[in-house]
């Protein structure tokens, strides 16, 4: 059974749709990429899983955890399963620790919240949690605040923070996005270890395919929020189907520390529109050099073995229709 | 020293903003004994993580800020230290290009104006709208940009009208300072393209501040890796990537993630 | 820390250094002698040269000012020159009424101030907390002696439940609390008001912010993520502003008092300005900044103390 | 640059109020919000902005016209009620009350210019003065500015009415004068911003002096909160004006000041409380109206930059 199942997830903000029908599964043990860019409303999607949407902001659909729906449970519920056996790492981690509260308390807090540890039994186990996560010295890191620490320690916290009750489900949004390479590199490595040896699920959203390539089993690609294709990550980065997956594989790969140089850079034509100004139909029509009339309907998400695509003119699986623009155009 | 002249020369500057620099007492160096030699039409990478000082040097060399010691030549000429009024004929020659898109435009100009400034400031206007245009046309931008502001804009496209203000003045010498590390991959090549297309076409000479070898190796000849304010190691591109002899430069190599898998097909379809 | 306190000290030392000069100077010039002024218009000029010299008036202006100084940090007030009373006896009297008032207008501003503010922020964006916001707004508008004098018609005129004016000896504790009850009310609903406000955009920044999200991620309901990493960071702000809104009570109150002819700090003031009583204004006025200011001083450094990040900088 | 007094609340009271619910975080998740708040944005500017301008219609009515001179004097008429005659009926001097509030609404518009003249005048060069100098002549008027803040201003401004005696203007230029600091503290806060924004830098890298980029780039970035601070210093300083009204050291009966015409009211609370109604109300509306526009003209520029 999936450890964590999103079906038919919408995200709505005044008349808005955000995020649209988004469907996946995350296995215990496996780890799933959701990838696209800024605006692809990835985040968002992990957001309504937790039920932390921002005001405004409401989610319908289902997300199961094992066999309870987080949408449909009381807010009550929701808050048992939450940092116990659901968590969540952020983007930036800078801001995301209470900069009053010395580390020790913030890591240990989820433990007394959800195992009802004493406050001496909390504080032994945090220590503990900042030594899994590599922190050198962590009894005194445990008495420090978060201004002392840097970027990368910081991340190593919040992953304590996360992993402190054993969650099935552990979802991280762009945690290496704001560090340097060389601790990118160490922060993913611990994340990697760390889930392995929890057994948990993960979804790690990233723009990162190289990011993807090196840790995850399978990959969903959103655009303009929805899915527009999925599948096992040989698979997808090997022959994407979606013109986009495509697109941004040949724009990431094409920039490579292997790569040569001095070649025009694959590229999307465009940007990413504003929430709310993606075209009717396939979201990525506009900027899609293989887009056709066909495509002002929205495409429904066709299954072809493992894979799911979003696409009337799927790359490798049939030539384009003729009379469609080659190049989308600046606007 | 033989060949061409150096467009630009860093002689051994260090930098601190520690404002307790006195006898006996260390102060923490945000640059330390860099050197540094650009000829014509060179486009050199300076690499580096935070701290590293690269964004520090960046704003020496465009003599936007002092160094604590040594000094910066153009041409030949010293230009750091010197007064501002005395660096009107340098600053037509060197322009900088800024990280973050969505600070480096000011939100209260229209981008007629921006783009105008340079030129007014240092007396390069002649027909002021033609000039704007041409500047718009060289970034791919349509001429009613011109009458919009910057908010209206998406990161993308604001990047590309702060490389056309830096164009304005026609510059020799071009110095970006993480161009394109606030924006999207798929813009990100777009930009790319877009800079290593003029550098070709208007021949200036590239100074590119960057966290990330993959670009610099796309975009650059030669290579300078700062490591905590100091030059560990230098050279052309392709040999510095095959044969890293500094063990940072190594280590950030090692460290940036690959993509694995490779594709079946050749190339993609775009 | 402590290179931030003597820093803070001495720019305190130098405002209150500033402040007396300034004191000093704009009532010495004031025009009109004090001698001819306690001895009335039909004085002759010999009587009046006499007391000007009784009244160490003659003595170079440098001197005065010295003298002056030294009295006030001696606490040698000396005596007014017109009510012949001891000048630190008379400010001591006056603390006893305006010390409680401000400190009962404080306590009312908070209580007015804690639910609309935290309400207004918890509720933004609903018809409540639109009205909680519009009434920090309103209480804000309206003047200490704006607000006493309709709630003298509510409450002494219309009602006669309380007094309306004056002020027992505090060996009657029930009456005298009584009689301070409706200045402090409109004292502190100003001061609410303005907390208000203050709490309410601490409030809605703390909802922003990433860390109250990382707290409900480990499980916490709103209520205890509020409670546990909200109160300290959203108090914070407020502490910054306790020393001008604390300013802002003691310079209310002056108004105040006058509404309620209470015989506090502020009565005394007014009524030696009128008389040109001028070392007893002169003292008050010092008197009053140099409180502000040292209290301003206090709120900076308890700030530095409850906020880790800056604790430990100089 | 040493340590200063200058945490969260450094701009002052007047700033933290104007303050708004801040940034609405990632930019989808603001989206929505933003819909909301502009209706309630909306409504504070709009009844700001139309007090505002009914005080200024009143005002400039006052000067050509009122339903009688203010100071004319009717024996025979005291402390009658409203009637037809008399709107909003006559004083103990048998004056007529809306005329007075008529003629007051020019003082009180009087009041708020020469203080917001005053503090802004000094306030907002000073401020630029700091921000661009970093050396003696910025930390000279940093310490001045450390003196003068937290010195109360009504306090400063009894003190000089009591020394140059009972006047609007003296009352008015204290007041003013008390107020310098937060203009200089918000005005140096802001422009230090903006002279640290990369476009700042890209001006410096093309020539601009330090005052062509303070005229061209700086200026009209802080203007917008100039403004709000402006607005809120205003119904401050009306605030503060009628309080010496009230207390007798500032404008000087018979002129129809609001504070002076509620302070002779005061002898009448119990026999004609409405006497003091008219102008304790005309002094809290235009507060209101004034540091509803602050809020409202804060929340209207804050959705543009946030754009």
């Amino acid at each position: 059974m999936a450890a964590l199942s999103v079906r038919d997830l919408s995200v709505r903000a005044q008349g808005l749709e955000l995020v649209r029908d988004v469907s996946f599964e995350v296995h215990s043990g496996e780890r799933v990429a959701l990838i696209g860019e800024s605006g692809s409303g990835k985040s968002l999607t992990a957001m309504a899983i937790v039920g932390l949407l921002g005001r405004g902001l409401s989610a319908s659909g289902e997300a199961r955890l094992g066999d309870e729906d987080l949408l449909g449970v009381s807010e009550r519920r929701r808050c048992q399963l939450r940092g116990d056996r659901i968590a969540l790492i952020f983007q930036d981690p800078m801001t995301a620790l209470d900069p009053t509260m010395r580390i020790g308390r913030q890591v240990g807090e989820a433990l007394r919240q959800h195992r009802g540890l004493s406050r001496r039994q909390a504080a032994e186990a945090a220590v503990k949690l900042l030594a899994r996560v590599e922190i050198p010295d962590p009894a005194r890191y445990a008495h420090s605040y978060p201004h002392q620490l840097s970027g990368g320690l910081r991340q190593r916290v919040m992953m304590a923070i996360a992993i402190s009750c054993d969650p099935d489900v552990i979802l991280a949004d762009e945690p290496t996005t704001a560090l340097d390479v060389t601790v990118q590199r160490r922060v993913l490595e611990l994340l990697d270890r760390l889930v392995r040896e929890e057994g948990s699920a993960l979804l790690l959203i990233t723009h990162d395919l190289a990011v993807v390539s090196e840790m995850c089993d399978r990959v969903v690609t959103m655009y303009g929020g929805r899915v527009v294709e999925s599948g096992s990550v040989e698979s997808m980065l090997t022959a994407p189907q979606h013109p986009y997956t495509d697109a941004l594989l040949a724009a990431s790969s094409a920039v490579s520390i292997d790569g040569a140089s001095g070649e025009p850079l694959p590229a999307i034509a465009g940007s990413v529109p504003a929430a709310g100004q993606f075209p009717p139909g396939c979201p990525y029509r506009d900027r899609c050099p293989r887009a056709s009339q066909q495509c002002t309907t929205m495409p429904p998400l066709e299954a072809v073995g493992d894979r799911t695509v979003a696409c009337w003119h799927p790359v490798g699986r049939e030539e384009p229709a003729a009379g469609i623009t080659t190049e989308g155009t600046l606007k | 020293m033989s060949g061409p002249p150096a467009v630009l020369e860093v002689r051994s500057v260090a930098k601190t903003y520690d404002p307790k620099r006195r006898a006996g007492h260390e102060p923490s160096w945000a640059l330390r004994g860099v050197n540094l030699s650009v000829n014509e039409g060179d486009t050199l990478a300076i690499v580096g993580e935070s701290g590293s000082g690269k964004s520090t040097l960046a704003r020496i060399v465009t003599a936007l800020e002092r160094p604590t010691e040594g000094s910066v030549l153009y041409r030949g000429e010293t230009v750091s230290g010197r007064r501002e009024r005395d660096l009107r004929d340098f600053r037509r020659r060197v322009q900088i290009v800024f990280q973050d898109p969505m600070s480096s435009l000011d939100p209260r100009m229209k981008v007629h104006d921006i783009l105008a400034e340079p030129l007014r400031s240092l007396g390069l206007v002649d027909n002021e709208r033609e000039q704007v245009r041409t500047l718009l046309a060289s970034v791919e931008l349509p001429d009613s940009a011109a009458a919009r502001y910057p908010h209206e804009f998406s990161g993308g496209q604001r990047q590309r009208i702060a490389i056309a203000r830096a164009l304005g003045p026609s510059p020799e010498l071009l110095v970006a300072d993480e161009p394109v590390s606030a924006l999207d991959v798929s813009v990100r090549a777009q930009i790319l393209n877009l800079l290593s297309g003029l550098v070709a076409d208007l021949g200036f000479t590239l100074l590119f501040v960057s966290h990330d070898m993959a670009v610099v190796r796309h975009l650059c000849r030669s290579v300078m890796v700062l490591y905590q304010g100091e030059v560990v190691e230098q050279g052309p591109t392709d040999a510095v990537f095959k044969d890293p002899r500094a063990e940072y430069t190594r280590s950030l190599l090692d460290a940036a993630p690959r993509i694995r898998h490779r594709r079946e097909r050749g190339d993609a379809s775009s | 820390m402590v290179r931030f306190a003597a820093h803070r000290l001495g720019i305190l030392v130098l405002s209150l250094v500033g402040a007396s000069v300034l004191v000093f100077g704009a009532l010495t010039l004031l025009p009109g002698s004090p001698a001819q002024v306690i001895l009335g218009t039909q004085a002759t000029p010999q009587s009046v040269h006499h007391l000007t010299v009784q009244l160490g008036l003659d003595k170079p202006l440098w001197q005065q000012y010295f003298d002056w100084l030294h009295g006030m940090v001696t606490g040698a007030l000396g005596t007014s020159y017109v009510s012949q009373l001891p000048i630190g006896t008379q400010i001591w009297q006056a603390l006893q009424v305006t010390g409680p008032l401000v400190l009962l207008g404080l306590v009312i501003g908070l209580v007015i101030a804690i639910p609309l503010g935290l309400f207004g922020a918890l509720l933004q964006g609903r018809a409540t907390g639109a009205v909680l916001g519009a009434i920090g707004q309103v209480g804000l508008a309206v003047p200490t002696f704006v607000g006493g004098t309709l709630l003298i018609i509510v409450f002494a005129v219309e009602f006669h439940v309380l007094p309306a004016s004056g002020f027992p000896e505090w060996s009657h504790p029930g009456s005298a609390l009584k009689s301070l009850l409706l200045p402090a009310i409109s004292l502190g609903v100003v001061e609410g008001g303005i907390i208000s406000r203050y709490l309410r955009t601490s409030v809605l920044d703390l909802l922003q912010s990433d860390y109250l999200r990382t707290a409900r991620m480990k499980g916490l309901s709103m209520g205890q993520a509020l409670r546990r990493h909200g109160l300290r960071n959203a108090m914070l702000p407020l502490v910054t502003v306790g020393g001008l809104e604390l300013a802002g009570l003691i310079v209310g109150a002056i108004v105040v008092e006058n509404v309620f002819t209470l015989p506090g700090i502020g009565t005394l003031l007014l009524t030696s300005v009128n008389n040109r009583d001028l070392l007893v204004a002169q003292d008050i006025v010092m008197f009053v900044s140099g409180t502000v200011l040292v209290l301003n001083l206090l709120v900076d450094l308890s700030y530095r103390l409850l906020d880790p990040r800056l604790a430990g900088r100089s | 640059m040493s340590a200063q007094a200058e945490p969260a609340g450094a701009s002052g009271p007047a700033a933290a109020v104007a303050g708004t619910a801040g940034s609405a975080g990632p930019e989808v998740v603001g989206g929505p919000a933003v819909g909301t708040r502009r209706r309630v944005r909306s409504f504070s500017l709009v009844a700001g902005g139309l007090i505002v301008a009914l005080i200024i219609v009143t005002a400039l009515v006052a000067l050509i016209w009122t339903p009688y001179p203010a100071l004319a004097v009717d024996p025979a008429g005291r402390l009658a009620g409203s009637s037809g005659a008399h709107l909003l009926g006559t004083d103990q001097y048998g004056r007529d009350v809306l005329s007075r509030l008529m003629s007051g609404a020019r003082i009180t518009l009087y009041t708020g210019f020469i203080s917001v003249l005053v503090a802004t005048a000094v306030g907002i060069p000073a401020g630029l003065v700091a921000a661009l100098y970093g050396g003696v002549v910025g930390q000279a008027v940093l310490r001045l500015t450390d003196i003068l803040y937290g010195f109360p201003a009504l306090l400063a401004a009894i003190a000089l009415s009591a020394a140059l005696g009972a006047s609007t203007t003296t009352a008015m230029i204290a007041i003013g004068v008390a107020y310098i600091p937060v203009f200089v503290r918000v005005t140096r806060a802001n422009a230090l911003g903006v002279l640290a924004s990369e476009y700042v830098m890209a001006a410096r890298a093309y020539g601009r002096r330090p005052w062509a980029i303070v005229r061209r780039h700086v200026l009209p970035n802080i203007a917008t909160t100039i403004v709000v601070q402006m607005c809120l210093l205003f119904s401050l300083a009306i605030l503060a004006e009628a309080a010496l009204d009230y207390l007798g050291l500032g404008t000087r009966p018979p002129a129809p000041s609001w504070g002076s015409m509620l302070q002779q009211a005061q002898g009448y609370l119990h026999s004609d409380p409405a006497l003091s109604l008219w102008p304790g109300l005309a002094v809290f509306v235009v507060v209101l109206g004034f540091s509803l526009l602050g809020d409202g003209l804060a929340e209207l520029f804050d959705v543009r930059a946030r754009r």
